[in-house]
């Protein structure tokens, strides 16, 4: 059987890690826009739309990523619908994101004061010049470190996208750790890698929460 | 495709189902209740403890919310034992669960003493409390009441995340799925069981734990002026 | 039909295992090798078609074959009656010997023996399947996801003894681990076979006679004894 | 023609009934000073008359038209009829500067020019030329105040709608805007504004009104009401506001 | 030997010096009133005495016992001090008769049923025997004031600080709360309060104390300080707050 050298894992990993990465920023970047469009929904005033994305929410903050990912391949599959492992992949994993940030931006938008609401209605604004001019630009401010604290999730999201076939790097870590019986030198890399990833996102997070409570400010 | 759902087998398998949401409800209830305390318990440490256990904390926090809750549970149950600890997989996987949930829910709770007024340990002081009798008579319950629907929302959120113990043989509900497909390869019929199982607890579960907050945070909801 | 797909395609896809030495596990390239990789092989050059190589756990091979997604799954899969009522096997590939493993000084002499004692076992092999039926009620069974799941836990201690193929347990000694499984008694020999949908007889017909003439004319022979380092055994 | 003429008007948040049939008309250039204990319904009728509540009985006109509830309708109320409240609201985000322009420019479709030009001039009018580019944060709590006010007169209103303008600024700074307010009163502004500021209202105030209840249980000329209070509950709440 | 002695006290925030060089004796008894501008450091000052703040020089004696920055030493003086905020401070998850009992339990260890009667006796000091059950947010202001008044005086101080303790409320909760003070006076409290309310100062306190920039500018009996105000600082003031 092949020999695997400590460098050899390395490699493989890293070229691992490549998908990973991929995977995150395609489902970050499509969850974000569904994402969007789901918040338009929630907080608008068609009472039908709102019940409906709430069902959704719901459902895809419910169930575990893993069962999400297996149906949106294989069952789409039943219905004669051929889904690549790729476009299943991200499918789940954007419509998961979409679920949360929808979530996270939604409560962003309520922690407006009210008064910001009331003093723009009597100057006369309309609904949607409210939205774009006074309270979207304010909720956008205080949504991006809870943004970017939530990509850390979605990058370890990916990890379970090996139930339909992408070998990303949590994968690669199970067929390595089997060819080479070095669990435990395996593990310890992928565990590694994904806090070389994670981290700088959940630190400037943290960075950027700090700086929004100390300068409140433009 | 014409593929006939079928559902024979749950004649046959249903309490592996069974037994499976049962280890699942056993997971969250102790991964819950000891994974908030120990949640209280770093929140306590990064903002009133001292320096060097603040630290120690803040190291672990990042540790766990940066690697995959299935690595975390690799290395407790495959890596213990090569220093000597030795667990079964249900106490692993509870372990894993304390500890990640523990992770989250230390940073959770912090926001939410960080959010108590100023003014709230100051009276706390000049009432000649000591810290700690400050930090639990005063400034504890409503810091949690604060963030209990974040709380909720994570514990649910490591519910769902357990479905992943059935890797070290954990008898929960998804290795009730897995465990039945691979006697009957119904393997759809498996898994769309098991996710609409899995909803449902989550809804069961995250009404449950807001209304025991609405009961023991009562206090202040009761008739507002 | 399935058959005149594939060779109108000129592509067969077909699921394999990468977890599984050495049946199928990966080289350095991270590319699928193995026992259940050449039979692939085997068969794409018999029906004159492209090989795609597909990767799969025992989670969602059954899945990918139902979904229309591979044509075979080649993946050390045991039958039994129930998978038979889902999908067809073709006659047996692969010999599989699967016993029950522990270190020299655990004593087990048959599946009487493992009264008491903590197994590991992949959850849905044929060794899965057996043992279930074999073991006394007091025999606690911990399925894993995956071999590599099996292999760990009897490495780090968290099971007594594990079932696995024979194979499979010279490919840990072979390693030279701290603990080395020794074979207590064997389960059963129960060979491995090409799983495909149902009511494709035309495509059955066809694998059926491509392993036919693979065992005669030798070269299922060369194969095992490149995986498996011994001969065909006359059985099969 | 009254300029805002409320009629038999009646408001209740769930069943709790806060407005119960107020009867106001106020004629153009008047400034009225409503005064009332806390929850007597002061903002609340404030709030209808801006179209922020809606009303469960009665009516309400503005300029002759009457309140309706729908968004054109109301955006049509409002610009002729501005509001300031007590916690300035004003927007975070933007420059003072572009708080007054915002609504002109949105609202009014001014070119941003000529929104800048009505901003540079409300803002010299309450005496803050010179803050035009800083953000709220970075002006006192009357500076703040002062802005909200040049917001409002930027769209041109007919009346003005101040609710306790002063309450949430440190002693110190509540005579600035007063100073602010008392110059729009004398330019013939017509102003309804709730107060504790009880010198405030008896020198400037045209009428006072006095809410008690939901109700309004006293109106007059202010130096009348001062000095005879008909009721023992207006009697009791002058002397505690002394 | 006084109750209170500061002697040459400076505190800092960073590079601004906030207090400059303090020194006052109070004796027992006596009722201080400390008033001076926004930020002339009147609040450092009382936060100071009680240990809340840090000094950067100088001492403080209370009681006799110099106050060092130990835990022990600090909980001592603190049951000999009491506080009282401007945003009274109640906890909002005790009801007002736990909220009057909490630290008697935790601090001085009493059993529950002697923390209980002291809590009703100091409840019905402040004059809401009735609102014992009560949750802070079922309360007045002017009633949680007195519920943080009846806290503070559970715990048997020697003496009471109080920093505006009626700048928070609305005026026509303030006579109720410096009704409480009164009397807490005549009883014989020794009390050092911060207030803006000049005339209450007069009435009650046996001295003035005069703050400006960190430090104390005038000192004396109030009937005199305000006849005769020897500073052009301190006349400004007081013009300011007629
Ligand atoms: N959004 C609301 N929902 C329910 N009740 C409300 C609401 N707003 C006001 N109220 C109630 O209406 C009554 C009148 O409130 P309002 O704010 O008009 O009083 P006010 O006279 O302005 O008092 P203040 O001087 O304290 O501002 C109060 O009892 C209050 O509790
Ligand atoms: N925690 C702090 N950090 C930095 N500076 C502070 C802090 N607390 C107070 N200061 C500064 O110290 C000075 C004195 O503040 P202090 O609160 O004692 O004034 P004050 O006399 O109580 O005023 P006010 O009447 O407004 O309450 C002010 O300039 C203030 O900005
Ligand atoms: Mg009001
Ligand atoms: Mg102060």
């Amino acid at each position: 059987m092949t020999q695997f050298t400590l460098s050899a894992i390395v490699m493989a990993l890293i070229h691992a890690t490549g998908w990973t990465v991929v995977l995150s920023l395609v489902s970050f970047a499509g969850g974000g826009l569904l994402g969007l469009v789901l918040l338009f929904a929630r907080i608008g005033k068609s009472r039908w739309l709102q019940i409906l994305v709430k069902g959704y929410t719901e459902l895809f903050q419910g169930t575990p990523l893993l069962m999400q990912l297996f149906l949106a391949f294989f069952g789409l599959g039943l219905f004669g619908i051929d889904v690549a492992p790729w476009v299943a992949a991200t499918v789940a994993l954007i419509l998961w994101t979409a679920a949360f940030l929808a979530e996270i931006w939604r409560g962003c938008v309520t922690a407006i004061p009210k008064g910001q609401w009331e003093a723009s209605a009597s100057l006369g604004m309309t609904y949607f010049e409210q939205m774009r001019h006074v309270v979207l630009p304010q909720a956008l401010k205080i949504s991006i470190p809870p943004t970017v604290g939530f990509s850390v999730q979605v990058v370890k999201g990916t990890a379970l996208t090996s139930i339909i076939g992408f070998v990303e790097v949590t994968k690669a870590g199970t067929i390595l750790a089997n060819a080479t019986f070095q669990p435990f030198t395996v593990y310890g890399l992928v565990a590694l890698i994904y806090f070389c990833l994670c981290f700088p996102l959940s630190y400037s997070a943290k960075v950027l929460e700090r700086k929004m409570n100390v300068a409140h400010r433009h | 495709m014409s593929y006939h759902f079928n559902f024979d087998w749950v004649a046959t398998y249903w309490p592996v189902f069974l037994s499976g949401i049962w280890m699942t409800i056993q997971l969250i209830l102790v991964g819950g209740i000891c994974g908030i305390a120990l949640g209280i318990f770093c929140a306590w440490a990064r903002t009133q403890g001292p320096r060097w256990l603040g630290w120690i904390v803040a190291i672990y926090v990042e540790l766990i919310r940066n690697t995959p809750f299935l690595i975390q549970l690799f290395f407790i149950f495959f890596g213990l034992p090569a220093i000597g600890v030795h667990m079964n997989e249900v106490a692993a996987a509870m372990l894993a669960m304390v500890i990640n949930l523990g992770a989250y829910s230390a940073e959770i709770i912090r926001a939410g003493i960080e959010a108590t007024p100023k003014g709230q340990f100051e009276a706390g002081a000049s009432l000649a409390m000591s810290p700690i009798q400050t930090f639990r008579h005063v400034v504890l319950v409503p810091a949690l009441q604060k963030i209990w629907p974040a709380l909720a929302s994570q514990v649910v959120i490591v519910m769902l995340g357990s479905s992943v113990v059935s890797q070290i043989a954990v008898q929960d509900l998804t290795y009730a799925a897995n465990f039945t497909q691979s006697r009957t390869f119904r393997a759809f019929e498996a898994y769309f069981a098991s996710t609409l199982i899995y909803l449902g607890l989550a809804i069961v579960l995250r009404f449950a734990l807001l209304r025991f907050g609405d009961m023991i945070f009562a206090t202040r909801r009761r008739a507002t002026r | 039909d399935a058959l005149s797909d594939i060779t109108s395609k000129g592509t067969i896809r077909i699921a394999v295992p990468q977890d599984f030495p050495p049946f199928g596990s990966v080289g350095t390239d991270m590319k699928p090798q193995g026992y259940d990789i050449d039979m692939a092989g085997l068969i794409a050059d018999k029906l004159g078609v492209k090989l795609e190589l597909v990767p799969v756990t025992s989670a969602n091979r059954i899945p990918y074959l139902q979904t229309g997604k591979v044509d075979l799954v080649i993946s050390s899969m045991g039958k039994n009656a129930e998978r038979e009522a889902v999908i067809d096997f073709s006659t047996a590939y692969a010999p599989f010997y699967n016993g029950v493993f522990a270190p020299a000084d655990t004593k087990i002499g048959g599946a009487a023996d493992l009264a008491g004692k903590t197994v590991g076992v992949t959850r849905g092999s044929i060794e899965d399947l057996e043992l279930t039926k074999i073991a006394p009620a007091d025999a606690t069974l911990k399925r894993y996801e995956d071999n590599n799941g099996t292999i760990s836990a009897f490495l780090s201690g968290q099971v007594e003894a594990i079932a696995t193929g024979n194979v499979v347990a010279a490919a840990i000694v072979a390693r030279n681990p701290p603990k080395k499984p020794e074979m207590k008694f064997l389960i059963k020999n129960s060979p491995c076979y090409i799983g495909m949908n149902k009511d494709e007889p035309a495509l059955k017909d066809k694998v059926d006679a491509i392993i036919a003439e693979a065992k005669t004319d030798g070269d299922l022979n060369k194969i095992s004894e490149k995986w498996l380092g011994m001969d065909l055994p006359a059985d099969l | 023609m009254s300029l805002i003429a409320i009629d038999a008007l009646r408001k209740s948040y769930g069943s709790n009934e806060v407005l119960k049939g107020i009867d106001l008309k106020i004629e153009k250039g008047e400034v009225i000073a409503l005064i009332g204990k806390s929850g007597s319904g002061k903002s609340t009728l404030l709030r209808c008359i801006n179209g922020l509540e809606t009303i469960n009985e009665g009516a309400i006109t503005v300029g002759g038209q009457q309140l309706v509830n729908d968004e054109l309708h109301l955006r049509n109320l409002r610009q002729k009829v501005g509001m300031i409240f007590q916690q300035f609201n004003l927007f975070p985000h933007k420059t003072a500067g572009q708080n007054v322009m915002l609504a002109q420019q949105v609202v009014k479709k001014k070119p941003k020019a000529e929104a800048e030009a009505m901003a540079r001039r409300m803002m010299e009018r309450v005496g803050l030329a010179d803050k035009f580019d800083s953000y709220p944060d970075q002006l006192s709590g009357g500076q703040q105040q002062r802005v909200a006010i040049a917001r409002a007169l930027a769209m041109e209103p007919t009346a003005l709608l101040c609710d306790e303008v002063t309450s949430a600024l440190d002693p110190e700074l509540v005579a600035e805007v007063l100073q602010v307010v008392r110059d729009l009163a004398k330019e013939g502004m017509t102003l309804v504004m709730v107060t504790h500021e009880m010198a405030f209202a008896r020198d400037v105030c045209s009428r006072l009104v006095f809410m008690h209840q939901g109700r309004i249980h006293e109106v007059g000329r202010p130096e009348e009401v001062f000095a005879n209070p008909k009721t023992p509950e207006l009697r009791s709440f002058i002397g505690m506001a002394h």
